[in-house]
């Protein structure tokens, strides 16, 4: 059975623990069984069409000075279908931060997991909560041993540490960047067309949750992969909390409200034989 | 403006100036629709005093039924009658511009239209087209010469038999005619044959389903027994059927009444009457 | 990368366009004005190929034209949007000409209207519309605050902060953009938003 | 994604106690992107005959252009409107015409014929009549529409009931398509009165 030898990618901070097995859950990726064949691209390309990422989302997070807005849309569509209007986007890592899903559910759900263990592991070694940084580096680094295999994931990391609040986007790719604004998915153009023009730092909390309602809900507006309901969650100093859910289906007569008119009567003129 | 478009055809046959356009978008990624089949089982026996046809009435597209009970027996002369298999279009214009061309010969003789005619005129026009037209077809007739049963394939060869099936459900159907069939079967024996092939087609083909149509065609008459067996009625119907407490709600109505037509005959030199 | 974007408002109607010539990885020009003024009253914005968006929008030009010649009166504007989408239509050269386009029009008894042309013979009235990757970014901003009686310095406000959005977000965003108006007055150049400036050639 | 699904459409035809009702979507996408959401996709052809023309945008506005002309000879020459089942050979036989370049074009025909007959229609882009007594569907959305109708449709409806039916089938099926719905547009004809409304839908 072929095995790559990841040992090359291990971080070396968490390496130099003396006790190693309690942390080996840390250092070493869980390696799943590579397939034994000999095209390993061609079957790694179907694998990818397999289970094709559906990249129709929208989610989005930014920075403010009461801490973390985060908010998505819970669609999942494969192709034209709707396969469901009712998938939560936002993973709550831990109480103290949030993680957000774009590309394939089941790779984001499991890493997030995946993260969440082991920011358990990092306090119960350390005493102290993993940092936003850290967790970023961590689930960057377990993407990075994977490379080219075809997982595909899109995501934020939002939370709050010593040094207040922190985001951080990470992607299958490998990339990971610090930042106060990021929106991710098909809808996330128009997300920012939004988000990008309201924005201001000193913003309430309110106004910042009615921000992010309005930027995901012009996403699902325009974008046909986006849609079902906009959940906005805020992570302050005592960690996150969920502050809405909205069906956007609402939000758009609430937004746009529309009288239906009075009834119409026609004369059509008279259609000689 | 610069040219009339005057796009009546000049006379008949296909036009082909839509292809480049469309192969325009089908090198842009979009694969070309695949249009209505009709899976299918059709057969046909000579009995006898004449010939017996028979065929379901399912239409599909793709994967998809589109249509419960549409008809695949295709007039073509008083005393003949042809079952189509394979595009529906195709099997229902061709049978169309056949007959239409079988009747101007009647006009044009004076006589009974033969059933060899009807069989060379669609196998030349099938073969010019090299199987582009996807129409499967079994002719049947009775004419001064007697009766006459022919199959015809999509690339303009044909068959002469005393029994015959074609489409997916031609093994099923055939199976039965092989085991049953004789010389000299009644009219009755004949139409319980051709029915129990057609049944055998419909449960075992999934291309073939609903209703069984049944056509018997003897010397200067002829019984077109549309739905001759229903061996699939509907099974689940909801006694009370829906009712929608909940509205849909509408954003604008208009009526439009509309004028009786009203007969306008100028009075002064009226012609005739 | 190019973007073509339009919006109706009170008694006028905008129209916004790029102005980089590109060739590959290569700008040409940063100041090629993309919008055609097709006849007194009446803009015509075309994204596409740089061949067949110049071909497509002289041929339609100049036709317009010689019905105004020919019969004496100007083409309203549906009409001059179903000529084109008509031409769009049934152009069968290699293939179809590649060119969106955004037509936008002043009659005196309708006012102003705008149409959407995409490249395949799509045609649809709007009040507002965009093409090309622009579109991603200025279509929602405009949903946000667009209302259909805005004034002119209002629309112009909303243009304004859908070119900043673009060159903020679009990786290849074009450095220049050219802002046409049509109103009663018929139809003129508004202005120029420029982040790059050529060297000035003097007119000649 | 084939190219029906470029624009994404939502139709659906059904039979009532001598009258009809033909239903549409209102969306006019590019591929994902949401362009317009009062793309008009019923026709009418005359007071008691309808057409909807689902797929392709281009070709739906081509096919009813060529259709209407069709229709006027036909008004000129017989001096009366045509009956819906010829108007659905005259459809058939265009389609047809073009087998090996076809219209990407799903029309549903409807109409009421000789002493106020319901008629409904569909066919495939070349031209399959389809008849059908209960109803018919078309679109991207049509394999949710067939569970729909063939659970909800009840034969001999009176005009509200029908309304009422095939306006939840339509939105419950748009409700799992990605590519139409943003409203309904729902015609109910009777033999004395056409009654048009505007359904309020998700705008999703």
């Amino acid at each position: 059975m072929m095995k790559i030898d990841f040992s090359g990618l291990e971080s070396a901070v968490l390496r130099s623990c003396p006790n190693s097995e309690l942390f080996d859950g840390i250092s070493t990726t869980p390696s799943f069984q590579i397939p034994s064949t000999t095209d390993f691209d061609g079957f790694q390309k179907e694998a990818i069409q397999m289970v094709k990422p559906a990249k129709g989302t929208t989610t989005l997070a930014f920075i403010f000075k009461e801490g973390v807005m985060v908010a998505a849309d819970s669609r999942a569509s494969m192709g034209g279908y709707i396969s469901s209007q009712s998938v939560k986007k936002i993973i709550e890592i831990n109480p103290y931060m949030l993680g957000t899903m774009a590309g394939g559910a089941a790779d984001c759900q499991f890493w997030h997991r995946n993260l969440g263990i082991k920011c358990r592991l990092h306090e119960l070694a350390n005493k102290r909560r993993i940092s936003v940084t850290g967790a970023s580096k961590l689930l960057a680094n377990i993407l990075y041993s994977y490379r080219g295999m075809g997982l595909s994931v899109g995501t934020m990391i939002a939370g709050w540490d010593e040094k207040g609040p922190g985001l951080y986007y990470v992607d299958s790719e490998g990339g990971r960047l610090k930042g106060t604004r990021f929106s991710v998915g098909s809808g996330s153009p128009y997300a920012y067309g939004v988000l990008d023009n309201g924005y201001r730092y000193d913003m309430s909390v309110e106004e910042a949750a009615e921000l992010a309602r309005r930027a995901i809900y012009h996403a699902t507006f325009r974008d046909g992969a986006s849609g079902g309901v906009a959940s906005v969650y805020y992570v302050g100093p005592e960690g996150w909390k969920k502050l809405s859910g909205d069906d956007v289906g609402e939000l758009h007569y609430m937004y746009y409200p529309v009288e239906p008119t009075a009834v119409e009567q026609e004369m059509t003129e008279v259609s000689v034989a | 403006m610069s040219k009339v478009a005057v796009d009546i055809p000049p006379k008949g046959g296909f036009s082909f100036d839509l292809c480049r356009r469309n192969e325009m978008l089908t090198k842009k990624g979009a694969q070309s629709p695949s249009f209505l089949k009709t899976g299918t089982t059709i057969v046909g026996l000579i009995f006898q005093d004449g010939v017996i046809l028979g065929a379901d009435t399912r239409a599909t597209e793709g994967p998809i039924v589109a249509d419960k009970n549409c008809e695949k027996i295709h007039y073509m002369a008083p005393n003949i009658y042809c079952c189509g298999a394979g595009t529906a279009a195709d099997t229902e214009a061709v049978t169309d511009m056949v007959s239409s061309q079988l009747q101007l010969h009647r006009y044009h003789t004076g006589r009974e239209s033969r059933v060899v005619t009807a069989l060379t005129m669609l196998k030349s026009h099938l073969f010019n087209y090299q199987g582009h037209v996807q129409a499967a077809l079994v002719l049947g007739g009775v004419d001064v010469t007697g009766p006459h049963l022919h199959t015809i394939y999509p690339h303009g060869s044909t068959d002469t038999l005393p029994f015959a099936t074609m489409g997916s459900g031609s093994l099923a159907a055939m199976a039965i005619f092989e085991s049953k069939y004789h010389e000299g079967l009644s009219r009755d024996e004949g139409i319980k044959l051709v029915a129990e092939a057609i049944c055998s087609g419909i449960f075992n083909d999934l291309g073939s389903g609903s209703n069984v149509d049944i056509c018997v065609i003897t010397k200067g008459h002829k019984d077109y027994l549309r739905n001759h067996m229903l061996p699939n009625p509907r099974t689940y119907v909801s006694s009370q059927g829906y009712t929608f407490p909940k509205k849909t709600e509408v954003l604008l109505t208009k009526i439009t009444p509309l004028r009786e037509m009203v007969e306008v005959t100028e009075g002064g030199d009226v012609m005739e009457e | 990368m190019e973007s073509v974007f339009g919006l109706v408002g009170k008694g006028f109607a905008l129209v916004v366009a790029d102005s980089s010539a590109v060739h590959s990885i290569l700008v040409h020009k940063s100041n090629e004005d993309k919008i055609m003024i097709l006849d007194s009253h009446k803009l015509m914005g075309a994204s596409g190929e740089a061949g067949d968006r110049a071909q497509f929008t002289e041929y339609i030009q100049k036709n317009v034209a010689l019905y105004q010649f020919r019969n004496g009166i100007p083409l309203t504007t549906p009409a001059a949007a179903n000529f084109t989408r008509g031409e769009l239509a049934t152009a069968l050269r290699k293939n179809p000409y590649m060119v969106n386009i955004i037509l936008a029009g002043y009659d005196k008894e309708t006012g102003p209207s705008l149409y959407f042309i995409d490249y395949i013979a799509t045609l649809h009235k709007v009040d507002k519309a965009a093409f090309g990757y622009g579109s991603y970014f200025s279509l929602a901003m405009m949903d946000r605050h667009y209302r259909n009686d805005m004034s002119v310095e209002e629309a112009i406000d909303l243009i304004d902060k859908c070119i900043m959005e673009i060159r903020s977000r679009l990786v290849v965003a074009p450095p220049n953009f050219v802002i046409k108006i049509v109103d009663k007055d018929g139809a003129r150049e508004y202005a120029w938003r420029e982040s790059i400036k050529d060297a000035s050639i003097p007119a000649a | 994604m084939s190219i029906f699904e470029y624009n994404g459409s939502a139709l659906v035809a059904m039979v009532g106690k001598n009258c009809f009702a033909i239903a549409s979507d209102r969306r006019l996408g590019v591929q994902l992107q949401t362009i317009a959401t009062d793309f008009q996709k019923i026709y009418k052809i005359h007071d008691k005959l309808f057409i909807g023309l689902s797929g392709l945008g281009t070709d739906a506005q081509t096919l009813y252009q060529r259709l209407v002309f069709r229709h006027k000879l036909y008004q000129l020459r017989e001096e009366r409107d045509m009956k819906p089942e010829t108007f659905a050979s005259l459809v058939s036989a265009i389609l047809y015409e073009k087998r090996f370049g076809p219209y990407f074009c799903q029309p549903v025909i409807a109409g009421l014929g000789a002493e106020d007959k319901p008629f409904i229609c569909t066919m495939d882009s070349i031209g399959a009549k389809e008849l059908a007594k209960d109803f018919v569907v078309a679109g991207t959305a049509s394999e949710s529409l067939y569970g729909a109708c063939e659970s909800m449709f009840k034969p001999d409806m009176e005009p509200e009931e029908l309304f009422e039916t095939i306006s939840q089938a339509l939105l419950s099926s748009v409700d799992r398509d990605c590519l139409s719905g943003w409203g309904g547009h729902v015609y109910v004809v009777t033999p004395t009165e056409v009654t048009e409304r505007i359904l309020k839908g998700r705008m999703d």
